[in-house]
């Protein structure tokens, strides 16, 4: 894995909620061109890890850098200074935290899905993909009120389109996103966030909710996309099978911390995977 | 020192005042909020009907019997008003309910400019409350002195009844969260309708104590006591019952404090109320004790 | 969709019915100013003509903050005030100011544009242009007044944002009416003489109604052109999920902003048409009622349908002003009532809009838009199929 | 829904349009005043004078012709912003003469509506100067602010010997503010000190306000506002002990200030268009119609206490059938050229107008609260020429 320098790496980073500590000391790298997935039972604290990425949270302590460039960085500061419990509290110390909105880290080139879909609801499916292209767009407010980005806006409805042909989409345009079934809308929310032109793709556990079939179509698809756009992957599931299926690297937390990385067979055989998954016994 | 004491007291003596009956009306829109989520808009309406309602009961009855009917009156006027004009929108967009409440506040301001002709009317005076003490430098009426006094007692009952009791409990339990309490078998109605209940009823106090400390009903007169005791309980974190008792004294206070600077921050002492709301949320923007509002992604 | 509408033939023919309409509307109103005979009707159709038309565009701006981008701002009376004294401040004629300030030995701005562009152009083109500019500048203050409150406020969310703008309307209102900006505000003390709607005519063609609707259609216009862009499409998106238009790489600060920023600027606007509408202005008048008022008419109108807050202005204020008024005179055809009486008005008038918010308690329009297009299919789907044809955009 | 909406529209509409028949000979006479809102209850008793003087004299006889004297009221909501869309309803009732209003600004506000229709109005208790200057239609019988301040001021400096005076009026409300002003510049000429506050609106609690007068040591108390804020002045004055005199102008000249006056020890004055006992007759006959009315009787508060805007109500009517009768006609246009050669002798003394429009009055009345029986004590007479005097 280290052929190919890293589209996304993070370093140590530590979320504390309070006293509970969601992520601790994470740290992992998201080669370009992979499917990378950080897998862990229900609440090891996935989701915050994502967050913490896509600047959803501030984290407490920790880097994370996009493409070379350091895109999240903070050390315990404030009230945090007294209550944090994780390690390597000064190492960033030295340098400017900095916290961009969840906008600003979209815009360098990270795309997410969440876990609980979140499609905007009074839209249809054409409207919820183009208005993800309203960051790329060259325009501004009078532009766009006074028609005079005609051109680019024509552009954007016609990327929309091809977009919507290219993931079997085209059908359902004039509906309400809402209205999709289940896995039609988990595809809406990638096609749209593929419109957003990212480099690196975050999903928030796509196969959730979804029978064998549809979980084995994702797999296809999903890798289908990384080809077809040329994207890195990173992904958060406890759906084995897929995982197993598409990954190339794999992380494991637990109670957020990592306690086991490596390739899918590695994984699969891994002891403390299989004691946090099925618990380990009392005796 | 004892001269600067002497010369504010009685500014401070009005404030604490004006704080009580700040905190009782603030209460009743606390709960419904922390509840419905809805900003109770009427609710400083319900407090001027209260008023209505004493000044025209005492006309026919004597005090010992329109004081308690009044109570009774206006807590019937709230759970009316919640059957009537929230509940059926229980399901609809949050603003559907909140214009609901503007729609009540015009309906009840209007009926009481129909009914009253628009004149001030004058609030009974009642017994002991309305007589005069002097503390220190200041004469003040009797009701200035028992309005913080029976706030605080009321407030005590308040929270002990809602930490204690089981229909208290409900409504803790309602609060935290609407769906799951109606899963978990509470009567959604019945806490809902003992909200109202409580709210009006201690609205009908403050408004025995305000009337009697300003007496002159007119139809607006819920309006700007309605507003500040709204601002009070933002002030405090809506949904918090000390947040907004604490909030309502200190927009008391200070609102008669600047009253007392002198004759060029008069005229600010309302926007100034205001600004302190701001600052307020501005560095807590859930309010004082209000809970931080989290967006689970 | 657009697109697929433009092609629709229903659709070619409601933009011409559309077209069509307007010129007859714009040919009544002519008719109306200059040539119909003043009557009982006509006389109290004028001033409701004129008012719905500002409140449309007031109560448009305000959707486009609350229902568009679902920012719950309860501000406007406070932009509207900015906007009213903006336009009046700049268009007394100089030899009114003694009058008008009289207890500030006639204030400290002693110009008006339309008089200064009178002198070069004319006076007609001069109260043309000069209104023209003031209510263009007024908007502009408004909007930085906006600018200046969003900086802080727009962290705030929901129910805390609205008391927040209550509490900036408020605030604004006190500085109106300080003493100390006498010389510019007027304090407490009406501002009149300013040029108003009756100044406002092309040769001898009177324009006193037909201007109004003129500046409003426009305005609406501008705001159903920005619905309709990219814009709108991300204002929408925060509204339907503040996380999802984030992630998607909205700048919620910067579109919530530039709504509130657009919003307040034709609100501005819409308080220099309400002030020269009303030839007086008062800064006592521009309460948090006033904002509630255009609350109820944008809910009852329909959150997010901008058609349905035109057609609930006009409704509201018909029945307000109007149409509800021989409800106070004591007599309905002759018989006399005896509980008609003053006050009895507002009491119908209250209960009517309780049945609306109980009983349509999403609005006239619910989120559609009213469209001839729609109708036509509408229509045609009843008479060829009978199927109750759905909402159309 | 649509459906029901439309039908419901159309049966407004149709009602809207059933436009009165006009009897042959029938003269209308617009009134224009706020029947709700904050003034509502001073517009009230104004329109009850108005009604009153009616029914004493419902007809008119013009150019040999006996005319109904037909009363259109409009209720103006104390609103500016009303007040257009209320005057143009009297417009459109095709009257010849308009009275009101109680308030100022909604006059001011109304000037031009009532201006671009050439039909005259009498204002009644309008007390600004700037309702009528510059309006040749615009016409009143009260007497106005800065002849009120300075008699005020005169008063509070000759009679009550006062040197420190403290002012309290409504912030955003001009009637007061214009008060304060006048009174201001008056009582600074006589060598007085002058302290002016003003609280906000929807303002219920005076105390602090009344401390700061104590402590600003004023030996009077000027607080020109409205009648429900009066109200409430008073009663707290009274519950601090306030022992300096409080003055007030034409507004507190009402019923309901003397109720909360009653039994306290204030020392209360103020200035006002009549005193009552001034016309025994007008006030029997008043109040058997008020007491003969529950409505009007409600309208006035309850009571038969005659309000002065009440008296100026009745003088109004009469000064417009004076210029009815003096213009031959019912036509707008020959009222108002009637208007400023009409004089008239009413209740409240005699009514003529000057170049601008404004009465001609020599006097305002000064008048003290008793607190014991709960009437108007008449103190002093106070001329025009004395005021101008000083």
């Amino acid at each position: 894995m280290s052929e190919k320098k890293p589209v996304l790496h993070v370093e140590n980073i530590t979320m504390q909620f309070g006293g509970v500590m969601a992520v601790n000391d994470l740290s992992l790298d998201v080669p370009e061109g992979q499917i990378i997935a950080l897998i862990g039972p229900n609440g090891a604290g996935k989701t915050t890890a994502f967050n913490c990425i896509t600047g959803v949270y501030e984290p407490t302590n920790g880097l994370v850098e996009f493409c070379g460039l350091p895109m999240v960085r903070n050390h315990p500061r404030g009230k945090m200074k007294k209550l944090y419990q994780g390690k390597d509290a000064d190492k960033y110390a030295h340098d400017p935290a900095i916290a961009p909105t969840p906008d600003r880290i979209t815009e360098l080139g990270i795309a997410r899905t969440f876990q609980n879909i979140r499609l905007w609801k009074s839209m249809t499916v054409f409207d919820n993909v183009l208005t993800a292209k309203h960051m790329r767009a060259d325009q501004n407010v009078f532009s766009a009120t006074f028609r005079t980005n005609a051109k680019e806006e024509k552009r954007m409805r016609a990327e929309t389109e091809a977009l919507l042909v290219e993931q079997n989409l085209l059908q359902y345009r004039d509906e309400l996103a809402v209205s999709l079934p289940y896995g039609l809308q988990r595809r809406l929310e990638i096609a749209r966030a593929l419109a957003t032109s990212p480099k690196l793709l975050l999903l928030d556990e796509p196969a959730a909710g979804m029978n064998p079939q549809e979980t084995a179509e994702l797999a296809a698809f999903i890798q289908q996309i990384r080809k077809e756009y040329d994207l890195t992957v990173f992904l958060i599931e406890h759906h084995m099978d897929l995982v197993m299926q598409i990954s190339d690297y794999i992380y494991v937390i637990d109670f957020g911390s990592e306690i086991a990385r490596g390739v899918p067979q590695e994984i699969q055989n891994d002891q403390r995977v299989i004691d946090a998954y099925l618990g380990v016994s009392e005796e | 020192m004892s001269a600067f004491i002497q010369a504010n007291l009685p500014y401070l003596l009005s404030g604490i005042s004006v704080g009580g009956q700040y905190a009782l009306i603030a209460i009743g829109y606390t709960m419904v909020y922390g509840i419905l989520r809805l900003i109770n808009f009427a609710h400083g309406d319900v407090f001027m009907v209260a008023g209505l309602v004493m000044v025209y009961l005492t006309t026919a009855m004597p005090m010992y019997i329109s004081i308690p009917l009044t109570i009774i009156i206006t807590v019937l006027l709230g759970f009316t008003i919640e059957r009537v004009a929230y509940k059926p929108l229980r399901s609809a967009p949050r603003m559907s309910v909140m214009i609901s409440a503007i729609g009540v506040t015009y309906l009840l301001q209007n009926c009481a400019l129909y009914f009253t002709g628009g004149l001030a009317q004058i609030y009974p005076t009642i017994p002991w409350l309305s007589d005069s003490v002097t503390i220190g430098s200041a004469t003040t009426k009797m009701v200035t002195v028992v309005t913080p006094i029976l706030t605080v007692v009321l407030v005590f009952a308040l929270v002990l009844f809602i930490q204690k009791t089981k229909i208290g409990m409900a409504m803790r339990a309602v609060s935290r969260d609407f769906e799951t309490s109606q899963l978990m078998g509470i009567k959604i109605n019945s806490v809902i309708s003992m909200t109202f209940v409580i709210g009006c009823g201690l609205a009908a106090i403050g408004s025995l104590l305000y009337f009697t400390n300003y007496p002159s009903v007119i139809p607006t007169s819920g309006s700007m006591p309605g507003l500040k005791a709204f601002v009070a309980a933002v002030f405090g974190g809506i949904g918090s019952i000390p947040g907004a008792v604490i909030g309502a004294f200190v927009i008391g206070i200070c609102e008669n404090i600047i009253k007392g600077l002198g004759s060029s921050w008069t005229i600010f002492s309302d926007a100034f109320t205001f600004v302190l709301l701001i600052i307020v949320l501005l560095v807590k923007p859930t309010g004082i004790f209000g809970e931080k509002a989290t967006d689970k992604v | 969709m657009e697109k697929t509408l433009q092609k629709s033939p229903e659709s070619k023919a409601g933009k011409l019915i559309a077209v069509v309409l307007i010129a007859a509307l714009y040919i009544f109103l002519y008719l109306l100013d200059n040539v119909l005979p003043p009557n009982s009707f006509t006389l109290m159709l004028i001033p409701v003509l004129k008012k719905g038309a500002i409140y449309s565009l007031i109560c448009v701006s305000m959707n486009l903050l609350n229902g568009f981008t679902g920012l719950f701002s309860l501000g406007q009376a406070g932009f509207l005030l900015v906007g009213a004294y903006a336009y009046s401040i700049f268009t007394i004629p100089a030899d009114q100011h003694d009058a008008v300030y009289q207890y500030f030995e006639g204030g400290a701005i002693r110009f008006s544009v339309p008089e200064a562009l009178g002198r070069v152009l004319g006076e007609n083109a001069g109260n043309i242009l000069g209104a023209i500019l003031c209510i263009i500048f007024a908007g502009l203050v408004a909007a930085a007044f906006a600018a200046l409150i969003g900086i802080p406020v727009l962290r705030l969310k929901s129910d805390y944002l609205a008391i927040a703008t209550l509490g900036f309307a408020e605030i604004i209102r006190a500085i109106f009416q300080w003493n100390g900006l006498g010389p510019v505000t007027n304090g407490s003390n009406m501002l009149r003489k300013y040029t108003d709607f009756s100044d406002i005519q092309i040769g001898s063609v009177k324009l006193a109604t037909a201007f109004p609707f003129l500046i409003s259609m426009i305005c609406i216009a501008i705001i159903v052109l920005l619905i309709h862009s990219s814009y709108g499409r991300a204002f929408k998106a925060v509204r339907d999920d503040e996380v999802a238009a984030e992630a998607m790489g909205i700048s919620l600060f910067k579109h919530k902003m530039l709504s509130f920023v657009i919003s307040s600027f034709f609100a501005g606007v819409g308080g220099a048409l309400l002030a020269m509408y009303q030839t007086t202005i008062q800064a006592n008048a521009f309460k948090s009622a006033m904002t509630y008022e255009i609350l109820l008419i944008v809910v009852i109108g329909g959150i997010g349908s901008v058609s349905g807050s035109c057609i609930a202005s006009f409704l509201y204020i018909a029945c307000n002003e109007w149409w509800l008024r021989f409800l106070d005179s004591g007599s309905f055809f002759g018989i006399s009532v005896p509980f008609f009486r003053d006050g009895f008005r507002k009491v119908v008038f209250s209960v009517l809009i309780m049945v609306i918010v109980l009983f349509f308690s999403r609005g006239i329009m619910g989120d559609k838009e009213l469209s001839f297009a729609g109708l036509m299919r509408k229509h045609k789907k009843k008479a060829t199929g009978g199927v109750e044809g759905g909402g159309q955009a | 829904m649509k459906k029901i909406l439309a039908i419901a529209l159309a049966v407004v509409m149709v009602m809207a349009l059933a436009v009165p028949a006009f009897a042959a000979d029938e003269i209308v006479i617009g009134v224009f005043e706020p029947l709700s809102g904050d003034n509502g209850a001073g517009g009230k008793q104004e329109t009850l004078g108005i009604q009153y003087a009616n029914s004493v004299t419902p007809t008119v006889e013009v150019g040999g012709t006996t005319y109904d004297v037909k009363l259109v009221v409009a209720d103006n909501e104390s609103s500016n912003d009303k007040a257009v869309s209320a005057a143009t309803q009297l417009v459109a009732s095709g009257a010849s003469i308009v009275l009101g209003s109680y308030g100022s600004g909604v006059s001011i506000a109304a000037s031009d509506t009532f201006g671009d229709a050439g039909i005259p109005v009498i204002g009644v208790t309008c007390t600004n100067p700037q309702v009528t200057e510059g309006n040749d239609h615009y016409f009143r019988i009260c007497f106005l602010d800065p002849f009120q301040g300075t008699v005020q001021a005169n008063f509070a400096h000759d009679e009550l010997g006062a040197t420190k005076a403290y002012c309290l009026g409504q912030l955003g409300n001009d009637y007061d503010q214009g008060l304060i002003n006048y009174y201001t510049q008056a009582a600074e000429a006589l060598g007085m000190e002058v302290t002016a506050e003003s609280f906000p609106e929807g303002n219920s609690d005076f105390t602090s306000y009344l401390t700061n007068a104590k402590n600003a040591g004023a030996e009077v108390i000027f607080a020109p506002c409205s009648i429900s804020y009066a109200q409430l002045i008073v009663e707290q004055a009274a519950s601090q002990g306030i022992d300096v005199p409080i003055t007030a102008p034409d507004t507190w000249d009402s019923n309901v200030v003397m109720e909360a006056v009653q039994g306290t020890d204030l020392d209360v004055y103020c200035t006002t268009f009549y005193a009552e006992g001034g016309d025994p007759d007008f006030e029997e006959g008043f109040k058997a119609y008020l007491n003969s009315d529950d409505t009007a009787l409600a309208n006035n508060g309850g009571n038969d206490m005659i309000a002065a805007v009440s008296v100026m109500g009745y003088d109004a009517y009469y000064t417009a059938l004076e210029a009815i009768k003096a213009a031959g006609s019912t036509d707008p246009a020959d009222v108002m050229a009637a208007l400023p050669g009409t004089t008239y002798t009413g209740v409240s003394g005699a009514i003529a107008f000057d170049e601008i429009g404004d009465a001609i009055r020599d006097s305002a009345f000064i008048k003290q609260a008793n607190t014991e029986t709960g009437v108007w004590d008449f103190v002093a007479a106070q001329t025009v020429a004395e005021a101008e005097a000083e």
